[in-house]
């Protein structure tokens, strides 16, 4: 019934099929919809958060959706700016996963300040000192130019292509999408390091605070780096998910090997960095505040080195090396598993950048806090991702996301059952 | 720029916690003064509002060779790095609802403007800002003891120790009224200092050598030899700061003759109070 | 599918100028759509403009009218009925028993107002509610020792010619915020030509910034 | 024309656009988030003229000065006032929470009469007949004496029209709750002789030895300790606590001993041993003793030699040495009794022997010592006219001399022992030991009334509550007690109109008494309160109107006592606690929780620790060798002969092994959920133990076994 | 954000902070303006044709 709507020579499943499916994921919406009225309606006390953890869940996955979203940004510098042309056939997608996270990202924002309505206060009466300051500016801005990336993809539907304004809009904004592109990766640096940076500055949390460049701590840059680094894997991870959901291969390998290699590559780098960070941080700046680095990691119930050696070794180092190796790379399983395992590092290092923080004492008889989310964060928390699998179902269906799906897809008629 | 202004007061504290009995007034006194609210299971102290709150430090040895010692800790009003006004939460409010009166070396939270984003009490090692989780509610009838001279807060914004300020506000009034260029030690006085029945709470301006709490302070004007980023350390050696190390420069000071409870005020690796412990307050020309 | 094309064009105010122009084909659809698009945009920007301020602000009477005028050619000044107390602090729209001070048991004058004063007031032992134009919200600190006594500062500046009124005019307030229209100023675009024509914390700032070289620190002025 | 979707799009986007460019968004935006600053649900305090109005305090017998900030007719703060001869300007949490008391909704707004389970409101006129009249009953059955009243304190005019009533009605059943007035008068009365009185001149001695006294605890009158307390590091005075728990004053104090609960009487015997063996007793004070000097010295020397002293305190014998001479070789030493708040049950015995030690030093009447002196009566009252009845009834003995031996009779007799009782600001159904058996008593008295401000434990078991006006809503002097060295009179006064339809209780005495006519009415021939206490203050009216304190005493008093070791030279029995526990459950003073009544406010409320009060549950201190395996804050269950408690575990190493702390003043029931159900009342765990030879109810703890529950 | 307010100091801070804002935002406007108005002027030019340039 919306065969009209779908891309020319493109197999989908039957509307009710979609449909329901929907509808499904939709249910997880209305109830993240539902958390997320009774937080606005009720305020902050629907949350767990208390004056300990005034960052909690959702701001952790905040951060963790901006740092995997960070695949937009990165590949549409290499693809727009460093000419990666291979790239082109998962920029689409890339960007819609940004689009996803970044407008995620703002959503949670608005739902965890504690005045809603005074939120313009941050762009109107900007304190230019803060690195909240340069994240709401810089993100706000992405998110635009995210938007305007988005747009020629959603005009490439084949209704909206139709009508020759909209055609030719889609032709002319693809003609200056280096333009937007490279102001995107400016934003996209700045953002992603202030975001690192509001950790970095605090120099009150010894956990948190790190010497750096100018005004930015050495977190500004690891943040920038570690987005770039482990956003193509979240891409990458997105497109083997969506590729088992449809049942169809969408991205040529080789152009996954070539962003798997990248990103191996920008892992590696980082990981090295974080090394080096850490370990200073742990020899020369803890210690000068009287600290020994045991004091980060013992003496409560859930932070232990493990989750040092987890962020680190297991996710960070591992991913790297398996990605930078072209034999292991181009093991579909071993690949997954870097990638996997990436994810879930750049996830780890969020948490730990927002609730370790929070939870260490940092007076002498101030004791450790940990902290239990409510359902209601959750839900608002689940309700991204729940939008985010709607929102790539729909344009997945309606519009040509994948430039190689009809090629790859063509060859063997047969076996299509979607 | 006011920073240098000669006419500026550095506000400050020094609280004598031998005299201190935990006694809870200065908490009271503060709650009362500042409208501050209360709710029906004030037992959770992470979502507890006391803008004076008071710890209790014990030495952590066992019966019967423990000792306990309470430390009253209202905001610390830090001055930042190098005492530039920089102060944890200052620096990193996204909405400048919250600044450093160089006039006064105050830090001010506007509740009008803070959006509620909490990065402040982040930023804070001392716990000293708290968040109204809650819309303040108090039993009928009971909004009739609220002062005017303090807004009470709304839902979902910051707030924290003022030091009293709208008493420095009225005592600006009446000199004005007198024609007074300035004000005088005992005008301004905060709620905690008066209410202290133990004479425990010193409050003064750091910058005026007859204020009792330069004299017992007797700040430092020279940055710290071990760290260039702390400012008016005191030369009084049973005189310390809180977390003096991480540069915050607090205008809280505090005062024991007990070795372990100054030790307390700080995080010191194995072996370093030792080393520290005999330079503690002279230690300018070090 | 040029309908679909058109109507894409009038999407956007910059293409619709050369929308109009360039439209030779003398397309109805599209024509209807320009004027409508016109007439909606006038309507709209005229509502925006003269009807709303009418509906977010509400019109309240005073409880009675008071000429200015008239008790300050008594008074000689204004200082007699809004005056500073001892400990510096302002008292605003005086009380009855200030008023009383002059009014007393027997009236001064025979005007209705008086007369209202006198029966629905004094006679209760009732305050006037009196709705206070310069009303500024809670959070703000206002010492006005600092500025009419030790700066000398006219009223004047601040809360204009209210001396030589006669009349009160009515009380305009805010339906969303309860303030009145005076902080914001009469006129809906924040416009001003008189110091005394906003109250909004800029207006404060402005003269501050000129006056002292610096806006102030936020305690300066909130509590 | 064809009105197609282009123009419904053209009007649209015309009205987006013509809204876009007008002042609308701009302006509810703005709007908006001023809104938020300004919710209607957020109170605003109305400005106006500040006064203050200086008052005193009558919330514990510290009866401390304070200062009302008043904003117009409202008052916004309370402080202490300055140049106060007792606070000088000092304040405790719960003086400064005194507005919360006038506005706590468990006020009672007007007078109600218990009807079935629930009150309803009734005027003044029907309540004050309805009392008078079952008086009248009373009186006309000839049993005068079925009528018993229990009064807050023994000191002052509403006091002195409480006993002025009963006299002229004909009862003798007048009882006042236990204080620490009360416990001193007793300790004076058994070695100086009746009427007379303690103050301790704790801002002058050099050596405060204190058996248990939370000298920062609000013990005595509590601003005034305080700040002896602080000037005691300047004069370089010394205070030794000897407690079984590391309480805030011992942690303040230069040395901690701890003590196994219950034998601070036998240490201080044993020091009382050793200052006589060391002959550091002040040989011309030690003259004038009589009663058996010579027999206690001999049993002092048997009884509590050195090892024996430390076999049954749990002190090593060093310590206790030491510390005796100490404290006999200071120059202005004094020892201090009453453990915790000293109003909680004390043995007699106990205090007499650590008063003792005052008396063998020579500290009595000293700088910096113990002041003995005749309790000041500054009232004068015009005598009574008794008619017959009343002649006849005050003839007839009293239940006995203690509150809870009124309880008991009630509870023992199978006719009403009390047909009425009258209940002026005090809280028996919580703050006596095991309060089931005196709500059981309640139950069986046929009439309760109850003169109170609040409905709290006891007003709830009334059946006709008077409400009265909070202190700060009326006039009455307030007679310090609370073993101050001075002896001062304050006034409190109306700070603001009343609020509810209370009545000054005194004016509700007056009523009743013209109620009930005759040679009472006659004995109250007041036209109000006001008026009487004008009358009655005498002498010292003037300069209590005026400077709103009268100063009765200062300074040393002259010629020191006699003193009169007859009950120790007895050699009396200690107290023993009840029950078959391993472990001892001891009660907890804790400044920031009032013990008895008012309860708390929801100021203090919320400073308690949440190592006291954890949600609804009550924390109890324990060691944590006695706890073994057990974790901070879990749920043991608590059982004494008299009750159980579910309670939480706080483990802390200033807490003697084999002993577990538990705070007084949690646990209320009454209907105010910002301070009720919070926790267990340990009066319901706690039964009394009558001191042999006192008649005290001395229990000064309980045997407990714990359980994990 | 703006000069005139409250906040706004001209000094270094604020130049560079808002410089670049205002620089990033006058760029993603002037391309995104370029790309509507050559949108429109290659409909008007191209009338009804659909073909692909790509």
């Amino acid at each position: 019934m919306d065969s009209a709507l779908i891309p020319e020579g493109a197999k989908r499943c039957a509307f009710p099929k979609f449909a329901l499916g929907i509808a499904i994921v939709g249910a997880v919406v209305l109830w993240g919809v539902y958390a997320m009225g009774l937080i606005w309606w009720k305020g902050l006390n629907q949350t767990n958060m208390n004056d300990n953890y005034g960052f909690a869940l959702w701001i952790w996955a905040d951060l963790a959706v901006i740092a995997v979203g960070g695949g937009a940004f990165f590949t549409g510098l290499l693809k727009y700016i460093f000419k990666v042309d291979e790239l082109k056939n998962i920029i689409n997608f890339a960007v819609i996963i940004g689009f996803i996270c970044y407008s995620s990202a703002l959503l949670i924002l608005a739902i965890d300040i504690g005045q809603p309505l005074r939120g313009w206060f941050i762009f109107w009466h900007a304190n230019v000192h803060s690195m909240l300051t340069e994240v709401a500016f810089c993100l706000s801005c992405y998110f635009a130019v995210l938007t305007i990336e988005f747009i020629p993809n959603i005009l490439e539907n084949r209704q909206a292509n139709k009508v020759p304004f909209f055609h030719h809009l889609a032709h002319n904004m693809h003609g200056v999408m280096a333009v937007f592109a490279a102001t995107g990766a400016f934003l996209s640096f700045f953002h992603q390091g202030s975001l690192g940076g509001v950790a970095g500055v605090m120099y009150g949390r010894p956990f948190a605070v790190r010497e750096g460049l100018l005004i930015w701590p050495w977190t500004f840059f690891l943040f920038t780096w570690s987005a770039a680094a482990f956003g193509p894997c979240f891409t990458l991870l997105v497109t083997k998910i969506t590729e088992a959901v449809t049942g169809k291969k969408l991205v040529k390998d080789n152009v996954v090997h070539l962003l798997a290699k990248i990103s191996g590559w920008m892992i590696t780098t980082y990981i090295i960095a974080k090394i080096i960070d850490t370990i200073y941080w742990a020899t020369v700046t803890v210690p000068g505040l009287g600290l020994d680095i045991d004091h980060f990691y013992s003496n409560n119930a859930f932070y232990g080195y493990w989750i040092l050696f987890t962020e680190i070794i297991i996710c960070g180092v591992i991913p790297g090396l398996l990605l930078i190796m072209k034999s292991t790379r181009e093991n579909p399983t071993l690949r997954l598993l870097a990638i996997i395992l990436g994810v879930i590092g750049v996830c780890l290092n969020r948490w730990v950048m927002v609730l370790q923080i929070m939870a260490i004492p940092v007076m002498s008889f101030d004791t450790w806090a940990l902290y239990i989310p409510s359902w209601q964060e959750v839900a608002t928390t689940v309700l991204p991702v729940a939008y985010g699998i709607i929102l790539i179902a729909v344009t997945y269906r309606y519009l040509p996301v994948f430039p190689q799906e009809k090629e790859l897809n063509a060859v063997q008629p047969v076996t299509e059952t979607e | 720029m006011n920073k240098n202004d000669k006419k500026a007061h550095k506000f400050g504290m020094v609280i004598d916690l031998d005299k201190c009995t935990g006694c809870g007034s200065c908490m009271v006194s503060c709650m009362s003064e500042n409208n501050v609210p209360f709710k029906e299971d004030e037992s959770n102290k992470k979502d507890s509002i006391t803008w004076m709150r008071v710890y209790k430090l014990t030495n952590g040895k066992s019966f019967p060779e423990t000792e306990i010692v309470y430390l009253p800790r209202p905001c610390q009003h830090c001055g930042g790095k190098g005492d530039h006004g920089h102060s944890p939460c200052v620096s990193v409010c996204p909405a400048t609802a919250t600044d450093y009166g160089y006039d006064t070396g105050i830090v001010s939270q506007i509740y009008t403007r803070c959006f509620g984003c909490r990065y402040c009490m982040g930023a804070c090692p001392y716990h000293a800002r708290y968040f109204n989780w809650w819309d303040p509610k108090w039993p009928e009838g009971m909004e009739k003891y609220l002062s005017p001279d303090v807004s009470p807060r709304m839902r979902g914004v910051v707030e924290k120790c003022s030091f009293c300020y709208h008493r420095y506000q009225a005592a600006k009034d009446k000199a004005y009224y007198d024609g007074r260029e300035d004000i005088e030690e005992n005008e301004y006085q905060t709620a905690c200092t008066t209410a202290c029945p133990a004479g425990a709470i010193v409050f003064g301006d750091l910058y005026n050598p007859a204020h009792r709490v330069h004299e017992i302070v007797k700040p430092d004007p020279h940055p710290a030899s071990i760290n260039s980023t702390v400012v008016g350390k005191s030369r009084n050696p049973n005189v310390f700061r809180l977390l003096e190390r991480l540069g915050t420069n607090p205008k809280v000071y505090y005062l024991s003759e007990r070795e372990w409870v100054r030790k307390a005020g700080d995080n010191y690796l194995a072996g370093e109070w030792d080393k520290i412990k005999n330079h503690h307050g002279s230690e300018s020309h070090g | 599918m040029s309908k679909v094309e058109h109507k894409s064009e009038s999407g956007s105010e910059e293409s619709t100028g050369e929308c109009a122009a360039g439209d030779t084909k003398d397309d109805k659809g599209l024509g209807l759509g320009v004027i409508f698009f016109i007439l909606a945009f006038v309507i709209c920007f005229l509502s925006g403009t003269l009807l709303f301020p009418k509906l977010l602000y509400s019109k309240k009477e005073q409880p009675f009218n008071f000429d200015h005028k008239l008790h300050v050619e008594q008074t000689s000044d204004c200082e007699s009925c809004h005056a500073l107390r001892e400990d510096g602090s302002f008292n605003g729209i005086p009380k009855l028993a200030k008023c009383m001070e002059c009014h007393s048991e027997t009236p001064l004058g025979e005007t209705k107002d008086e007369a209202v004063f006198a029966e629905m007031y004094v006679a209760k032992e009732k305050e006037v509610p009196w709705y206070v134009y310069s009303r500024q919200p809670d959070c703000v600190f206002f010492s006005h020792a600092a500025h009419t006594k030790t700066k000398g500062m006219d009223c004047v500046t601040c809360h204009g010619p209210i001396g030589t009124s006669t009349t009160l005019k009515p009380y305009e307030e805010n339906r969303i915020t309860g303030y009145s229209r005076d902080i914001w100023g009469q006129n809906i675009w924040g416009i001003k030509k008189h110091s005394w024509d906003r109250m909004k914390m800029d207006d404060c700032a402005e003269c501050h910034k000129k006056e002292t070289g610096h806006q102030g620190y936020c305690f300066q002025c909130h509590k | 024309m064809k009105v197609d979707r282009r123009s419904f799009l053209g009007l649209g986007l015309g009205a987006v656009a013509g809204i876009s460019v007008s002042p609308v968004i701009l302006k509810l935006t703005d709007d908006s988030s001023i809104w938020t600053q300004n919710w209607p649900w957020t109170p605003v305090p109305v400005d106006g003229e500040v006064s203050y109005v200086s008052s005193v305090c009558s919330l514990c017998p510290g009866s401390c000065g304070i200062s009302v900030r008043k904003i117009d007719d409202r008052p916004v703060k309370v402080e202490g006032l300055d140049e106060y001869p007792i606070n000088d300007g000092g304040a405790c949490l719960h003086g400064i929470s005194i507005l919360q008391y006038l506005y706590d909704p468990a006020r009672i707004k007007t007078p109600l009469k218990k009807k079935g389970d629930k009150f309803e409101e009734i005027s003044w006129d029907d309540a004050v007949s309805m009392v008078a009249k079952k008086l009248s009953d009373i009186r006309s059955a000839k049993t005068p004496e079925k009528l018993a009243c229990i009064i807050d304190k023994d000191q002052g005019s509403v006091s002195g029209l409480f006993k002025r009533l009963m006299k002229s009605f004909g009862s003798t059943n007048l009882y006042t709750m236990p204080s620490f007035e009360s416990y001193l008068e007793l300790t004076a009365a058994a070695l100086h002789g009746k009427g007379t009185t303690i103050g301790f001149d704790l801002e002058n001695s050099d050596f405060v030895l204190s058996f248990g006294a939370g000298v920062i605890e609000g013990w005595g009158s509590p601003v005034s300790c305080f700040k002896a307390n602080a000037s005691r590091k300047e004069r370089g005075a010394k205070l030794y606590q000897i407690e079984p728990r590391l309480s805030n004053t011992a942690a303040n104090a230069d040395k901690w001993v701890p003590i196994k609960p219950g034998t601070e009487a036998d240490l201080a015997l044993g020091m009382a041993a050793v200052i006589l063996k060391k002959n550091l007793f002040d040989a011309a004070a030690a003259a004038k003793f009589k009663g058996g000097f010579n027999k206690l010295a001999a049993t002092l020397q048997n009884d509590y030699s050195l090892s024996k002293t430390s076999e049954i305190t749990g002190i090593k014998e060093t310590d206790i040495e030491e510390t005796a001479t100490l404290f006999a070789k200071a120059k202005m030493p004094v020892a201090v009794f009453g453990k915790g708040r000293g109003d909680g049950s004390q043995s007699l015995k106990e205090l007499i022997a650590v008063h003792s030690l005052n008396c063998l030093v020579g500290s009595i009447n000293r700088k910096g010592g113990a002041f003995i002196q005749p309790v000041k009566n500054y009232l004068e009252f015009p005598e009574e006219s008794m008619d017959d009845a009343a002649k006849e009834g005050i003839a007839k003995p009293k239940f006995g001399q203690y509150v809870h031996d009124l309880f008991e009779k009630v509870n023992v007799s199978s006719q009403p022992a009390v047909e009425a009782l009258f209940v002026y600001q005090s809280n028996p159904c919580y703050a006596l030991h095991d309060t089931k058996t005196i709500k059981q008593a309640f139950g069986k008295i046929p009439f309760v009334v109850s003169f109170s401000s609040f409905m709290d434990e006891t007003a709830g078991e009334a059946d006709i509550i008077l409400p009265v006006h909070t202190f700060i809503e009326r006039l009455e002097d307030i007679p310090s007690g609370a073993g101050l060295a001075k002896m001062v009179v304050g006034l409190s006064k109306p700070v603001v109109k009343p609020l509810f339809n209370t009545k000054h209780p005194g004016d509700i005495l007056l009523l009743i008494a013209k109620a009930l006519g005759g040679s009472i009415g006659k004995n109250f021939e007041w036209a109000s309160y006001d008026k009487c206490l004008e009358t009655v203050a005498g002498s010292i009216w003037k300069s209590l109107s005026k400077s709103g304190h009268a100063i009765l005493a200062k300074g040393v008093p002259e010629a020191p006592p006699e003193v009169d070791m007859t009950f120790l030279a007895g050699n009396p029995a200690s107290v023993q606690s009840n029950g078959d526990g391993d472990l001892m459950l001891i009660p907890i003073d804790n400044m920031r929780l009032p013990s008895s009544a008012p309860a708390a406010a929801p100021f203090s409320i919320k400073t308690v620790s949440d190592e006291v009060l954890k949600g609804k549950d009550t924390v109890v201190e324990i060691n944590p060798k006695t706890a073994g395996s057990l974790k901070n804050y879990d749920y043991v269950t608590l059982t004494t002969p008299v009750g159980t408690a579910k309670v939480m575990i706080n483990l802390n190493d200033g807490m003697m092994p084999g002993v577990i702390g538990m705070v007084k003043g949690l646990g209320h029931t009454f209907d105010n959920k910002y301070v009720s159900n919070k926790g267990v009342n340990i009066n319901d765990l706690i039964g009394p133990v009558i001191e042999p030879g006192s008649g005290v109810d001395a229990a000064f703890g309980i045997k407990v076994k714990i359980s994990r529950a | 954000m703006f000069p005139f307010n409250f906040e706004w100091v001209w000094d270094m801070a604020h130049v560079i902070f808002f410089g670049g804002f205002w620089y990033a935002i006058s760029i993603l406007g002037a391309g995104l303006t370029y790309c509507i108005l050559k949108a429109a002027y290659d409909t008007f030019k191209g009338g009804g044709e659909s073909h692909h340039h790509h």
